[in-house]
C-alpha cells in the first residue's frame, strides 16, 4: 500500500437481489489508485465497472447491497461511513463524479448557474456572489464562451457537449481530489468526445486531481489513462499500465477484445477477431474462471476452480490459469483464409442508386407556446451508390443521416429532389417492388424486432407480406436464412426478448435479407453492441455482401468501422455531403476541414499518445438555426470571409467531392 | 362491517335522540314558537299565480288568502276574503269583499284590487299558470260597487269557487305593473298577500321563512294562529328528512313513506300521524289503441284481465297502508259525485288468465308498463302481471319524459296518480281523464266525453251526480282505467306540536301549534 | 448515435433473465414469464380468487340463489336477517319492500354488475383503442379531431352527461352499457394513442414500411399486438369503473330499471330505511366493494406481470 | 403563449357548443317541458298553453338559434322550473359547490400527498403497502356508499356532524371527505410513481453525487419535478369537482350546481341546463390551462420549448 496511494479498494462486492436469485455484479474485485494518476476501467456492458463507480460513494441503486473489506480514501475508510458522512464530507466535494448522459444527468427545471452555485454553497459556507464568481471561472475553464449569462441558461438550451461541460464544472467546483468519470463521452459525437477527454486531461493536470476513467472504449483508455483495469464479468482479469496491457495482453479476454476492434491490427483487411458466445449470468454460485464459457484456451480446470490471481510486478496483475494453448486453435472464428475475398473495384460498375439533389425540410413545433418552424433536415444531397460497393456515410448525430436513409428508402417523400433506383424513381415505386430491392438493417437491434412476434415470424413476414410461398416453403427459407446469419435453429420459436442483442441482430439482418434485395441500408448496424459483438456483425455483413452479391449504404459514426468496411466514404455536415470519395483517399488525405478533424477526433488504440485536440470550435450546430454561408464556417478553424457569406458547391478533386471554398488549400493549411 | 347489530344500533340511536345529545342546528322548537317543516321540493316561487304546485298550495294558504276557501272539515268552498257571495244566474255571480281585510303592506282590501286581480290573470299576457283555466269559464269581471265585484261567466260552471278557492289569490292593484308576460318581475318584490303570515325570507331551493302577520283580520277562520315563525326547509332526500327529524333539525316531515313511517315512528321524539288524501292511483290502459291500432288493450277482455290480475288488497294493505282504501271506480270516494253501481273486479288471477286466454292471448304478451312515482307499486303491479303470464317492462321515469310520451298517445298502459287538486268534486278526477282532447284520456270514447262534459257545465247537483255515475259505470264497464287505492299521508311530528290532520292531504299549517304539557 | 453502458438496476434484472434463457437453452416466452410472475402476486390471486367465486355465482345464479328474486310477497315483506331478531333461515338475508329474498337479489346482482362492467368496458375499449390507433398512427387532422372528441368527453362531466343520456334514451340494460361504454373511452384512447405514438418511431414500424406494408396492415398487426397488454390492464380497470358507475347510476334513479336486481338500485331503495334495516344498505354495499376490489386487485396485478422492464 | 390561450379558448368555445346543441336537441326530442313547467296534476289547457308561450313547439334549430342568439349578448335567460334569471340561480348556487370542491381538494392533497411521497421514499416498506391498500380500497367503495356509511357512522351513531345541508363549515366536513377520497387513488398513485421516477432519475444520481441528502434531495431537487404531473391531475380533478359533484351533493342534499344540474335534467330546463354546460366546459378548459401554465412556470422546458 503505496503512501502515494489516495484510493485502496479491497475486496469489494456489489449483490443486486432480483426476484428468483442473486446478481453478482461486482465480485470481489480489489483497485488501487495514485494520487495524480489516470486510472481506465474498461469492459463491456454488464462488466460491473460503473457499479464499482457507485459503490465507491454508496450511490447505488437501493436494492443493491455493497460489502467490502476496505475502501481507504485518502487514509480515511468509507465503508462504514453513514449516508449523511459520505454527503457532507466526501460526496460532492472530495469526490467529484461526472455520468455518461450530460442530456438527463443535470436537473432540467433549475438554471445551470443555481446548479452549479448549490454544489459549493451546499458544503461550503460560501456567500452566492462567491460561489457565482467560481462558477463562472470553472466555466470558462471547461471552455463554455461567455460563461456569465450561461448561468441563467436551463439546461435543454445547450447541447449535449455544452451540458458535459457543465457536468465538468459542476464537479470540480469544490476542487475534489478524485474525479470519477462514468462513460463521459459515450453518448457524445466523436469531434466532441476529443475535446471533452482533452479537456478533462488538462484538468486534471491542472488541479492535480487523481481520476478514475470508467469506459468501454479501449481507442479511449488507451490515451486517456495511465493505468487500466480490465474488467469481465464483474471482476478485474487484468490491470497495469496503460501500454503495458495493450501491447502485450496476457488474459485471453483482453486480447479477445483487442482483437475485435477494427484497425487494431492494423490490417483493415482482415477478419476481425471475435469472442464467441456471450457473457454468462452473474447469479448464483459461480465456480470457476466466468470467462471459461467464452475462453478458445479454457481447460477443465478454468471451468471447475476460480483462476489465481498472477502477478508480473508491482501493479500488474492478471487473473488466468493459463492453460496450454493447444496447437492450431486460434481464437474461434479466427479467419482460416482471413484476406477478404471480393474487394470489388466499383469503378466500372453501374449505378444501381442515385440521390438527386434531395432536400428535405420538417416543421418543427417546440414547447408549448412555440410556433412551428422549419428544419432543413438534408439540403441538396446527391450521392451514387454503385452495385456490389460499401458506400459509408460518416457523420455526428443530427446531420441528416437517418433522413437521407429514410429518404433513401422511399419512407420519407423528399421536399425538392428525387431518389431513383435500378433506373426508377423511388416515389413512384409500388412499396412491395421497392421492398424487393432495398431493406433496411437499423441501429437497435431492441426496438428493431417486434417483441410480441417470435423470430421465425419476424424472419417470415416479408415473405407473408409479399406473398411468397406456400407456408411450409416460408418457414424453410426461414430456417435456411437463420442458418446464413448464424442463428441457432432453436430459437425459431423464441422471442426477441430472449435473444441477445447480437443475435437480435443477425434475425434483423435476416430480415432484411430474406426478400434477396440488392441494396441494403445498413443504419449504425452496430453502435448498439458491444465491441466483441459488433465484430461478429461485422465479419457477418462482409460475408453475406460477398455471399448474396449486395451492395450496402453503411452509415456510422464510427471511423475505424468505416476503415474496416467500406470502399468509398460520403461525410455528412448539417444536411449535406461535404466530402465523397474513395476510402483511402478520405480518410488519409482529407480535404474538407471537417473530415479532417474528424479523422484527428477519431481515438485509435495508441496507448502513449495522448488525446488530439481536433481544433474545432464550439458545438455541433442546431440544425433548426443553420449558419448562412457554408454551414461549417462557425467551427472551421480557417473560415475566411467568403465562407461565412456563399455556400460552397460541389467540386470534384483528386476524384473526391468536396464541397469547401478552401478544399484545394486546406491540405496544407490543416496539417501544421 | 356492522351488520351484525342492528339492534344494538337502533338502541344506540333511540338512546342519543332521548339523551338530546342531537340537536346540532336546534332552531326548531317550541321555545321560540318557530316551526320548521321540511319540503320535498323546492319552491320556485312564492307567488302562487305563478306556480301549481303541492307546495306552493300549502304555502299560499299561510301567505295568501282567495276570495273563498276550502272548509277543512268540510272541504265546501266557502267565503274567505269574500263577505258573502249570490248567484244571480247560471252565469252570474256577485261577491261582496269584507271591509277589514288588509294587506301585508297595511292597506285596504278594496274591489279594485279583486277586479285587478282576476283582469290580470284574465290577460293573456300575464301567463299567470291558472289562466288558462280561469279564461275557459271567466268572461269578465267588473267592480259593481267599492266592495262588490260581478263575475261573468261565459257558460255554468259549477267548479267557480273552487278555482277561486284554490288558485286565485287576492293582489294588491298594480302589483304586477312594469313587469310583462314571462318576466313576472312580482317575484323580485316581497309578496304583498292577505293571508295570515307574510314572507320574511325567501331563498328559491333553499328555504323560506314567514311570520305571522298581526294585521290579520279577526273576522276570519284563519285568525289568530298560534305558531309566530314558520320555515320551511327544502331537502329533497327522505333518508335526510328522517335524521334531521330525528336530530331536531326540523318539526315536521310530510308524505312519509309508509315504511319509513313505521320505523320512525318506534322511537321516542317522534310522533306520526295519518290522514287522508284525495289523490288516487290508476292504470290507464290504451283502449283506444294509440300506441298501436293492433295493440291488446283495445280487447275488452285483455282489460278486464288486467283488472282481475292486479292484488289491489294486498297492494293497498302492504304498500300503501294507513287509511288507503282500494278505489273501485274512476275517481276518489270522497269527492261529489262519486257513486257509481258499475261492474267491480276482484283479484282472481285464474279468472284473469282465463279471460286472457278468450280474449286470444294464452301466452300473455309484452308491453311497457310506464309509471313515474311510488316506484314501489309499480313493481309490484307489473309482478302481478308477470304472474298471469304477461311480460312488462317496467318503464319507470320522470314526469317530463313520462308526459312527453303520454301526450304523444305512445303508451299501452301506465300506472299514475292524481290529487284533484285537492278538489273533492268528481269534475276534477273523472272529469279530467275522459274528456274529450285530454292527453290523459286514452278511450276515444266520444260518448262518455259527452256525458262528464255535460257534468261539467252542470250547476244542478242531482243531475250532475246522475252523469258522473253514468260515466263511471261506462268506464267500470268497460275497464279503461285500473282504479288502484285512495292515498295515505304520513306524518312525522315533533312531539308537542299540535296539527290536525288534513282530509285533503293539505296541510294548513295555521292550525298548528305547540302545546304547553 | 449513443451507447448505453451504464445499466439501470432494473435493466440489469431484465437483461439477466434474457442471459439466464441464453444458458438454459430457451427461457420463457414473454407470456410463460408473465404467468411465471403471476404465480408469486398475492394481489393477483386474490383478486382472481374472489373473482372466480363471484363469476361463478353469477354465472350459476339460477342454481345457486334459494328463490326466485322477482318473486314478490308481500306480507313476507321487510323481514331482517337470520341473525337478527326475526329473522328466518328460510330468508338467510331476510327480504326487501316487496318481499323478495335479499340474498337471492344480491346473487343475481353480481351477473347485472359484471354484465354491464365487461359491456361498458368492451365498448370502450372497441371506441377507445380504435380511436387511439388512428390518432397515434395516422396523426394530422384526425389526431386533431380526435382530440377535439377527447375535450368534449372530458370536459363535460361524465355522470352528469352518463345522467342525460339515460334519461333522455331510456332505462334498460343495454342503454346503461353502452352509454357507460360510450363515456369511458378516453383512457383507453390516451394509453393507445401515446403507446402508438411512441411505437410508431421504433425501428420495426420502419422495418414493416419497408417491406411494404401498408399502413392500415402496420397499425393492426405490428403495432397493436404490442397493446395488448396495456388495453388488458385497462379494460379490468374499466370494468371496475363501469360497475361503479351502474351503481352510482341506478342509486341515483337513473341506471337499470327495476325491478332488475342491481346492487345501486338496492342501495337506493334501502336508503329510505337506512337508520333501522341498515342491512339493506350496507349488504349490497358489501357486495360491490368486494367485487371492485378484486377486479382492482386483479387489473393492478395483471399490470404488474406483465408491464415489465418499467420500475413499479 | 397568447396565441396558445387563444387557441385553448376557441376550442372550449367550440366543444361548449357542439355539447350543448346536442343536449338541446336530444331533450327537445325526447322529453316534455311544458309538463314539468305546468306540473303533474295541470289540465291539459295549462300545458299546451304552456308549450306555445315557450315556442317548445317550434322545430329544434329555431329554439337553439334563439338561445344562443341572446347566449351571445350575455342573457342566458330564464330557468323554466325555477323561474329566475339562470345567473342568478347558477350564482346562488355555484358557492356550495365552489367550497365543498376546494375543501375536496385539499382533503384530497392532504391524505394523497403525504402518503404518496412516503411511499415514494420507502417502496415495499409499510407505510407504501398501506398507501396502495389505501389506494385500492379508496377505488372500491363506492362513493354514494362511503356517503351514506359517514351518515350513519358520524350523524346519527356518533352524532359528531349534521346528516345534510349546507348552512355551516360542519356541513361540509363529511361531503367534502367523500368527494376528496375519490380522487385520492388516482392523486396518490401519480404522486408515487411521479417521485419514484424522478427519484431513480440520472438528476437526482448527480445531485447524490453532489452530496444532496434528506429533506434536501426531496425537496431542492426531486420535488419540482415530481409536482408537473401533480399539478395537471388535481386541476383535472377540481374541474370534475366543480362540475361533477353530483352524487355528494345529492347524498347530503347540498344546494351546489351538480344538484342544480340533475334537477334541471330531470325536469327539463334547458336554459339552465345549457348554461352549466358552458360553464362547466369553460372551468375545465380553464383549470386545465392554468395547470398548464403553472407547469410552465415550474418547467423552463416548457416554458422556453
Amino acid at each position: 500500500m503505496s503512501t502515494a496511494s489516495i484510493l485502496d479498494i479491497q475486496d469489494l462486492s456489489v449483490d443486486i437481489p432480483t426476484d428468483s436469485s442473486t446478481l453478482h455484479a461486482v465480485r470481489g474485485i480489489s483497485l488501487e489508485l495514485k494520487r495524480g494518476e489516470t486510472l481506465g476501467i474498461v469492459g463491456e456492458s454488464g462488466s460491473g465497472k460503473s457499479m464499482t463507480a457507485l459503490a465507491l460513494m454508496n450511490l447505488l441503486p437501493p436494492a443493491a447491497r455493497r460489502q467490502a473489506s476496505c475502501i481507504d480514501f485518502d487514509g480515511s475508510d468509507l465503508t462504514h461511513a453513514t449516508e449523511r458522512e459520505l454527503a457532507s464530507k466526501i460526496r460532492g466535494q472530495r469526490i467529484g463524479m461526472i455520468f455518461q448522459e450530460p442530456m438527463t444527468s443535470l436537473n432540467p427545471v433549475y438554471s445551470i448557474g443555481r446548479q452549479l452555485k448549490e454544489t459549493m454553497t451546499l458544503h461550503r459556507k460560501v456567500s452566492d456572489a462567491e460561489a457565482e464568481k467560481r462558477a463562472i471561472y470553472l466555466l470558462e475553464k471547461v471552455g463554455l464562451p461567455d460563461p456569465a449569462s450561461r448561468l441563467k441558461q436551463y439546461p435543454h438550451e445547450l447541447s449535449g457537449g455544452q451540458r458535459q461541460r457543465v457536468m465538468i464544472a459542476m464537479a470540480l467546483m469544490n476542487e475534489p481530489e478524485l474525479l470519477i468519470a462514468d462513460e463521459p463521452t459515450t453518448a457524445l459525437d466523436v469531434t466532441i468526445q476529443a475535446q471533452i477527454l482533452h479537456l478533462l486531461r488538462d484538468l486534471q493536470r491542472e488541479f492535480g486531481m487523481s481520476m478514475i476513467l470508467i469506459t468501454h472504449d479501449l481507442g479511449v483508455v488507451s490515451r486517456a489513462a495511465d493505468n487500466i483495469a480490465v474488467m469481465y464479468a464483474g471482476d478485474i482479469v487484468e490491470t497495469g499500465k496503460t501500454a503495458e496491457v495493450l501491447e502485450n495482453p496476457c488474459h485471453p479476454y483482453t486480447k479477445g477484445l483487442l482483437e475485435c476492434v477494427p484497425g487494431y491490427q492494423g490490417h483493415s483487411q482482415q477478419r476481425l477477431g471475435a469472442i464467441p458466445g456471450i457473457v454468462p449470468a452473474m447469479t448464483g454460485e459461480i465456480s470457476g474462471c466466468a470467462f471459461a464459457s467464452r475462453c478458445p484456451r479454457a481447460a477443465d480446470v478454468c471451468r471447475t476452480t476460480n483462476p489465481p490471481t498472477k502477478k508480473l510486478h508491482q501493479g500488474r496483475y492478471f487473473v488466468c490459469h493459463e492453460p496450454e494453448i493447444e496447437q492450431g486453435e486460434g481464437t474461434a472464428e479466427q479467419p482460416v483464409g482471413s484476406e477478404r475475398t471480393g474487394k470489388t473495384d466499383c469503378r466500372g460498375a453501374e449505378d444501381i442508386l442515385t440521390v438527386d439533389h434531395v432536400s428535405c425540410t420538417f416543421s418543427v413545433r417546440r414547447g408549448l407556446f412555440g410556433k412551428r418552424k422549419p428544419l432543413q433536415a438534408l439540403d441538396d444531397v446527391s450521392l451514387t451508390l454503385k452495385k456490389g460497393e460499401v458506400l459509408a456515410l460518416v457523420g455526428e448525430s443530427g446531420c441528416g443521416k437517418t433522413t437521407l436513409t429514410r429518404t433513401i428508402m422511399g419512407l420519407q417523400a423528399p421536399s425538392t429532389g428525387f431518389v431513383t433506383l435500378n433506373g426508377q424513381r423511388i416515389g413512384n415505386l409500388p412499396p412491395m417492388e421497392r421492398a424487393r430491392m432495398i431493406q433496411p438493417i437499423f441501429q437497435d437491434p431492441y426496438s428493431s424486432l417486434n417483441p410480441r412476434k417470435t423470430i421465425g415470424e419476424i424472419i417470415a413476414k416479408p415473405l407473408v407480406v409479399h406473398g411468397i410461398g406456400s407456408t411450409q416453403e416460408q418457414h424453410q427459407q426461414v430456417r435456411k436464412m437463420m442458418e446464413l446469419v448464424g442463428l441457432p435453429s432453436r430459437v425459431f420459436n423464441s422471442y426477441p426478448d430472449q435473444l441477445s442483442g447480437g443475435q437480435r441482430q443477425r434475425a434483423a439482418i435476416g430480415r432484411a435479407l430474406i426478400l434477396n434485395p440488392e441494396v441494403v441500408i445498413c443504419d449504425e448496424p452496430t453502435s448498439a453492441l458491444d465491441v466483441s459483438v459488433q465484430a461478429q456483425i461485422l465479419n457477418l455483413l462482409l460475408d453475406l455482401r460477398d455471399e448474396l452479391d449486395l451492395t450496402y449504404l453503411f452509415v456510422t459514426h464510427n471511423l475505424s468501422v468505416v476503415q474496416h468496411m467500406a470502399d468509398r466514404v460520403a461525410v455528412m455536415y448539417l444536411g449535406e455531403i461535404v466530402e465523397c470519395g474513395e476510402r483511402d483517399q478520405v480518410m488519409s488525405s482529407p480535404k474538407h476541414p471537417y473530415t479532417h478533424a474528424l479523422m484527428d477526433s477519431a481515438l485509435s488504440i495508441s496507448p502513449g499518445e495522448s488525446v488530439p485536440d481536433p481544433g474545432l470550435s464550439g458545438d455541433f450546430p442546431n440544425p433548426m438555426n443553420r449558419p448562412n454561408g457554408c454551414p461549417f464556417h462557425p467551427r472551421c478553424p480557417i473560415a475566411g470571409q467568403q465562407c461565412r457569406e456563399q455556400a460552397p458547391g460541389p467540386e470534384l478533386i483528386d476524384n473526391t467531392l468536396v464541397q469547401c471554398w478552401k478544399a484545394k488549400t486546406a491540405g496544407s493549411q490543416l496539417k501544421p | 362491517m356492522r351488520t351484525r347489530t342492528p339492534v344494538p344500533f337502533k338502541n344506540r340511536l333511540i338512546s342519543l335522540v332521548v339523551a338530546g345529545l342531537l340537536p346540532v342546528c336546534a332552531n326548531a322548537g317550541k321555545d321560540d314558537n318557530t316551526l320548521v317543516v321540511a319540503f320535498e321540493k323546492p319552491l320556485t316561487t312564492v307567488d302562487r299565480l305563478y306556480s301549481i304546485q303541492r307546495e306552493g298550495l300549502i304555502l299560499s294558504r299561510l301567505t295568501d288568502d282567495g276570495l273563498f276557501y276550502v272548509n277543512p272539515d268540510s272541504l265546501e268552498f266557502e267565503p274567505l276574503a269574500a263577505e258573502s257571495y249570490e248567484w244571480v244566474d247560471e252565469t252570474t255571480l256577485d261577491v261582496t269583499v269584507r271591509d277589514d281585510v288588509r294587506f301585508h303592506d297595511g292597506s285596504k282590501l278594496t274591489a279594485d284590487d279583486v277586479v285587478y286581480t282576476f283582469e290580470w290573470v284574465l290577460d293573456d299576457e300575464s301567463d299567470t299558470s291558472r289562466g288558462p283555466v280561469i279564461q275557459s269559464w271567466l268572461e269578465s269581471v267588473e267592480k259593481t260597487g267599492p266592495r262588490t265585484v260581478r263575475f261573468n261567466l261565459h257558460l255554468p260552471y259549477p267548479m267557480a269557487l273552487r278555482d277561486m278557492a284554490i288558485s286565485i289569490p287576492v293582489r294588491k292593484e298594480g302589483t304586477y305593473e312594469g313587469a310583462d308576460g314571462m318576466d313576472n318581475a312580482a317575484e323580485d318584490r316581497p309578496l304583498n298577500g292577505i293571508g295570515p303570515y307574510r314572507i320574511k325570507e325567501f331563498s328559491a331551493g333553499r328555504e323560506i321563512v314567514i311570520e305571522r302577520f298581526e294585521g290579520y283580520y279577526h273576522t276570519s277562520p284563519k285568525a289568530n294562529p298560534a305558531i309566530e315563525t314558520m320555515v320551511f326547509r327544502v331537502i329533497p332526500d327522505q333518508g335526510t328528512q328522517q335524521a334531521e327529524l330525528l336530530s331536531g333539525g326540523i318539526d315536521m316531515m310530510m308524505g312519509v313513506p309508509p315504511d319509513v313511517a313505521d320505523n320512525i315512528s318506534h322511537l321516542p321524539g317522534v310522533e306520526r300521524k295519518e290522514g287522508n288524501d284525495i289523490r288516487i292511483g290508476y292504470i290507464t290502459l290504451d283502449a283506444a289503441g294509440y300506441s298501436d291500432p293492433d295493440s291488446p288493450f283495445t280487447n275488452l277482455k285483455v282489460r278486464q284481465a288486467i283488472n282481475h290480475a292486479i292484488n289491489r288488497e294486498e297492494i293497498t294493505r302492504y304498500l300503501v297502508r294507513g287509511s288507503a282504501e282500494v278505489v273501485p271506480y274512476a275517481c276518489h270516494p270522497r269527492q261529489f259525485g262519486c257513486n257509481a253501481d258499475g261492474p267491480v273486479y276482484p283479484y282472481n288471477p285464474e279468472k284473469a288468465k282465463q279471460l286472457l286466454k278468450e280474449a286470444g292471448f294464452p301466452n300473455g304478451f309484452s308491453f311497457k308498463l310506464w309509471a313515474y312515482r311510488e316506484k314501489i307499486i309499480a313493481e309490484a303491479v307489473v309482478s302481478d302481471l308477470k304472474a298471469i303470464g304477461l311480460d312488462v317492462d317496467l318503464r319507470f321515469v320522470k314526469l317530463n319524459v313520462f308526459a312527453k310520451v303520454r301526450n304523444d298517445k305512445d303508451m299501452e298502459a301506465f300506472f299514475a296518480s292524481y290529487g284533484s287538486g285537492g278538489t273533492a268534486d268528481a269534475s276534477a278526477s273523472t272529469g279530467v281523464h275522459f274528456a274529450a282532447g285530454s292527453a290523459r284520456n286514452y278511450t276515444d270514447d266520444e260518448e262518455l266525453a259527452e256525458t262528464v262534459l255535460a257534468a261539467e257545465r252542470t250547476i244542478d247537483p242531482l243531475e250532475r251526480k246522475r252523469l258522473y255515475r253514468e260515466a263511471l259505470n261506462r268506464i267500470a264497464e268497460q275497464a279503461y282505467w285500473v282504479p288502484m287505492f285512495s292515498y295515505s299521508q304520513n306524518y312525522l311530528l315533533s312531539p308537542g306540536l299540535e296539527f290536525p290532520v288534513p282530509k285533503d292531504g293539505v296541510p294548513r299549517f295555521w292550525q298548528a301549534s305547540w302545546s304547553d304539557q | 448515435m449513443t451507447v448505453r453502458n451504464t445499466m439501470s438496476p432494473s435493466e440489469l434484472t431484465a437483461d439477466e433473465s434474457r442471459i439466464d434463457s441464453e444458458e438454459t437453452g430457451l427461457g420463457l416466452s414473454p407470456t410463460m414469464a408473465a404467468l411465471k410472475r403471476a404465480r408469486n402476486h398475492y394481489g393477483l390471486k386474490i383478486g382472481f380468487g374472489i373473482l372466480l367465486v363471484m363469476a361463478v355465482f353469477a354465472l350459476f345464479a339460477p342454481w345457486l340463489a334459494p328463490h326466485d328474486p322477482y318473486l314478490q310477497n308481500l306480507p313476507m315483506r321487510m323481514l331482517p336477517p337470520v341473525w337478527v331478531e326475526g329473522g328466518s333461515w328460510e330468508y338467510l338475508l331476510g327480504t326487501d319492500h316487496l318481499g323478495r329474498d335479499y340474498l337471492s337479489r344480491i346473487i343475481y346482482g353480481a351477473r347485472i354488475s359484471m354484465t354491464i362492467g365487461i359491456g361498458a368496458a368492451t365498448i370502450g375499449m372497441i371506441i377507445g383503442v380504435t380511436l387511439g390507433l388512428i390518432a397515434g398512427y395516422f396523426g394530422g387532422w384526425l389526431d386533431q379531431a380526435v382530440n377535439f372528441l377527447v375535450t368534449c368527453q372530458l370536459a363535460v362531466p361524465s355522470l352528469l352527461l352518463i345522467m342525460a343520456l339515460v334519461f333522455v334514451i331510456g332505462q334498460s340494460i343495454t342503454v346503461v352499457i353502452f352509454v357507460i361504454g360510450a363515456t369511458h373511452w378516453v383512457f383507453y384512447l390516451v394509453v393507445t394513442r401515446s403507446a402508438t405514438l411512441r411505437l410508431r418511431e421504433l425501428d420495426f414500424v420502419a422495418a414493416a414500411q419497408a417491406m411494404g406494408c401498408s399502413r392500415f396492415q402496420i397499425a393492426v398487426k405490428e403495432v397493436l399486438p404490442n397493446l395488448v397488454n396495456q388495453i388488458m390492464v385497462i379494460f379490468t380497470l374499466e370494468v371496475a369503473v363501469a360497475i361503479l358507475n351502474e351503481a352510482t347510476l341506478s342509486f341515483l334513479g337513473l341506471g337499470i330499471p327495476s325491478p332488475i336486481p342491481s346492487w345501486g338500485l338496492m342501495i337506493a331503495e334501502g336508503k329510505q330505511a337506512m337508520f333501522f334495516q341498515p342491512w339493506l344498505v350496507i349488504l349490497p354495499g358489501i357486495s360491490l366493494f368486494i367485487l371492485v376490489i378484486a377486479i382492482n386487485l386483479l387489473g393492478d396485478g395483471v399490470r404488474d406481470v406483465t408491464v415489465t422492464n418499467r420500475r413499479n | 403563449m397568447f396565441n396558445y390561450i387563444l387557441r385553448r379558448g376557441l376550442m372550449a368555445l367550440l366543444v361548449a357548443l357542439t355539447v350543448s346543441f346536442g343536449t338541446f336537441a336530444l331533450f327537445h326530442f325526447a322529453t316534455d317541458p311544458a309538463q314539468t313547467i305546468a306540473g303533474e296534476d295541470a289540465p291539459q289547457e295549462m300545458v299546451d298553453d304552456i308549450r306555445e308561450q315557450y315556442g317548445f313547439d317550434r322545430p329544434v334549430s329555431v329554439q337553439y338559434g334563439d338561445w344562443l342568439g341572446s347566449a351571445l349578448q350575455g342573457d342566458f335567460g330564464q330557468s323554466y322550473f325555477w323561474k329566475q334569471p339562470v345567473v342568478e340561480l347558477i350564482k346562488e348556487h355555484a358557492k356550495v359547490t365552489i367550497v365543498l370542491a376546494l375543501s375536496a381538494l385539499g382533503v384530497t392533497i392532504l391524505i394523497a400527498l403525504p402518503l404518496g411521497i412516503s411511499a415514494a421514499l420507502k417502496p415495499n416498506s409499510w407505510v407504501d403497502r398501506f398507501a396502495l391498500s389505501t389506494a385500492v380500497s379508496a377505488q372500491a367503495i363506492p362513493n354514494f356508499w362511503l356517503g351514506l356509511m359517514l351518515i350513519i357512522l358520524f350523524s346519527v351513531t356518533f352524532p359528531i356532524f349534521p346528516v345534510s345541508g349546507d348552512a355551516t363549515w360542519k356541513h361540509y366536513v363529511l361531503p367534502a371527505l367523500v368527494l376528496g377520497a375519490s380522487s385520492v387513488p388516482a392523486v396518490m398513485r401519480l404522486t408515487r410513481t411521479g417521485l419514484l421516477d424522478v427519484l431513480s432519475s440520472d438528476y437526482i444520481r448527480t445531485a447524490r453525487a453532489k452530496g444532496f441528502v434528506g429533506y434536501r434531495l426531496i425537496l431542492q431537487q426531486a420535488m419540482r419535478n415530481a409536482l408537473l404531473p401533480i399539478v395537471s391531475v388535481l386541476a383535472v380533478q377540481l374541474g370534475h369537482k366543480l362540475g361533477g359533484s353530483v352524487v355528494t351533493e345529492s347524498v347530503f342534499s347540498m344546494n351546489g350546481l351538480g344538484r342544480l344540474a340533475v334537477e334541471s335534467i330531470f325536469n327539463s330546463d334547458i336554459p339552465t341546463v345549457q348554461s352549466l354546460i358552458l360553464i362547466f366546459v369553460l372551468t375545465f378548459v380553464l383549470l386545465t390551462l392554468a395547470a398548464d401554465l403553472i407547469n410552465a412556470w415550474l418547467d423552463p422546458r416548457i416554458r422556453m420549448g
